[in-house]
């Protein structure tokens, strides 16, 4: 797995790459709580494009962010799903609790609309 | 698990067109090995691409069960991982020496922080078949079975890639 | 076979930090799975695309011998192909029950219309030690040894495609 | 494994791809000795630059091409071997007996130069 990072204002852009189970949960749940830490991110964005196989390790990572930025109000986006790993998304859930957005900039505009207004604003 | 029409955990009856077995350590590491070799095993039969991302996922959970339930993370105990071509179905089955579980502990589901029992939920979604056979102190088998469109013709090389 | 210094077809006395045995039915159709699981096996290590080449030709060159050889062709029989990663070095082992041969056998080289005994040296050009043991009747093991520049630190997942 | 094979003049031009070995030798020659055989064809070019491997099986059934084309004077060229089919090439000794070209061109004007006088001049 290779993770690439970019700050986005109070949004943290997380590209993740290859296959995301048990083997690279850890590093990956560390990774990216060091990031949003440092970062005081709010909102993290998981492009999922370059990921060819995510089991329920993974899902478990996603999870755990998304439960960790929900106390403070953030939300999760996910962006370029491949069809096995939507399925994968849609079948645990996920997809019923994070929104799917076509792009990184439609996700980052959809989670902090207004750019800056406290991302309360609504992208039902 | 003898029910007629139901798949038992034991060998089918019917004689395996093609079959393998590879054992492995119970370490993450080894998680793709069993992915990549089940894969390349069924590349001999004419699957979609998704169908084999699916059997990937499939072997994925039971592998991580077997690690993290069955051996609880011990890192030197073996798992097998088998795979076999049928006239109409594939079949998989994974099995431990574990430490095995009750019904209760099933029903019970996920107990880590982050997860809810979801592996045998995607088991169950991505095979037509999941069968388990477990017992507290033995281990666990889970024999995952999948049934392949019209007949198949074993004989298409097995790809380098997969 | 047992001189100091030479590799003994027996297990290493040194610990393996990583193994893992497939086996497979003695058929041409699984001679990719056997290269493609040693090549995932050995993605965990560093080695380069070359290296990973050699090792699939050495995989092929021992598991056709014993599908052509060990068991003339008989379909129905079990290989085993086991590989090990140790601390400066990775082994590979392939086992056949089939016939066997002698010494002489060995002198003699190829006897196919078209082949000369080039498994071999296949074998030897692209590992670093191949140390065979056969007896006529009860079957072949091949191990192969090749050095790896440096320690190795397995912990690098093994990859989807190899 | 797929072959392709275009028939130039007195040259058949086979284009190979994948793993050359046990599994599909037998399928290989095959069709290289009917299509060698429809066509009366004198030399044979191999591109192997779409092999990703190949092992004795495989060099067995170039060599026993070689020969059948060898008792009419006919010849066997190679083009595009990746480094460690050359390696196999190489030790097998077949590079000894076999020339390589850089192009399928070169390997039919060096087989067949002058284009059809008969194949006996020679490529050294
Ligand atoms: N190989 C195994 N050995 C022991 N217990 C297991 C094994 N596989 C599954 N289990 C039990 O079944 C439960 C449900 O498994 P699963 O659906 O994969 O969800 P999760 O792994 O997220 O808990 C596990 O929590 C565990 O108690
Ligand atoms: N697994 C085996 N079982 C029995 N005999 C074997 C086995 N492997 C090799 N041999 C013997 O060793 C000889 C040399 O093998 P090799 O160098 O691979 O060349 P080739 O396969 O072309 O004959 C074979 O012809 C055979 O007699």
């Amino acid at each position: 797995m290779i993770l690439q990072l970019e700050d986005k204002g109070r949004s943290l852009v997380a590209r993740l790459n290859g296959e995301i189970d048990l083997q690279v949960a850890d590093a990956l749940r560390t990774a990216l709580d060091r990031a949003m830490g440092e970062k005081g991110t709010r909102n993290l964005v998981l492009n999922l494009s370059s990921v060819s196989l995510i089991d329920s390790s993974g899902l478990g990572v996603i999870l755990g962010r998304y439960r960790r930025l929900l106390q403070n109000g953030g939300r999760v986006g996910l962006v370029g799903p491949g069809p096995t790993v939507k399925r994968v998304l849609e079948l645990s859930g996920l997809l019923r609790i994070m929104r799917e957005y076509a792009s990184e900039g439609e996700a980052l505009a959809g989670l902090e609309p207004g750019d800056g207004n406290g991302g309360r604003g609504d992208d039902r | 698990m003898t029910d007629s029409g139901r798949l038992t955990a034991a060998p089918s009856a019917t004689k395996a067109l093609n079959e393998m077995t590879i054992s492995l350590l119970s370490q993450p590491v080894n998680l793709g090995l069993a992915r990549v070799a089940v894969a390349a095993f069924f590349s001999q039969l004419d699957l979609v691409l998704s169908e084999l991302e699916e059997i990937k996922v499939a072997v994925s959970e039971a592998v991580s069960n077997a690690i993290l339930h069955g051996y609880g993370r011990q890192p030197d105990r073996w798992i097998e991982v088998s795979a076999a071509v049928y006239p109409d179905w594939l079949e998989i089955a994974v099995e431990d020496r574990g430490y095995g579980f009750s019904g209760d502990d099933q029903a019970a589901g996920g107990d880590g922080e982050e997860e809810g029992g979801m592996g045998f939920a995607l088991m169950r979604s991505f095979m037509d078949e999941v069968v388990l056979v477990s017992a507290p102190g033995q281990g666990t088998r889970v024999v995952m079975r999948k049934k392949v469109r019209g007949a198949v013709a074993p004989g298409k090389p097995i790809a380098g890639n997969c």
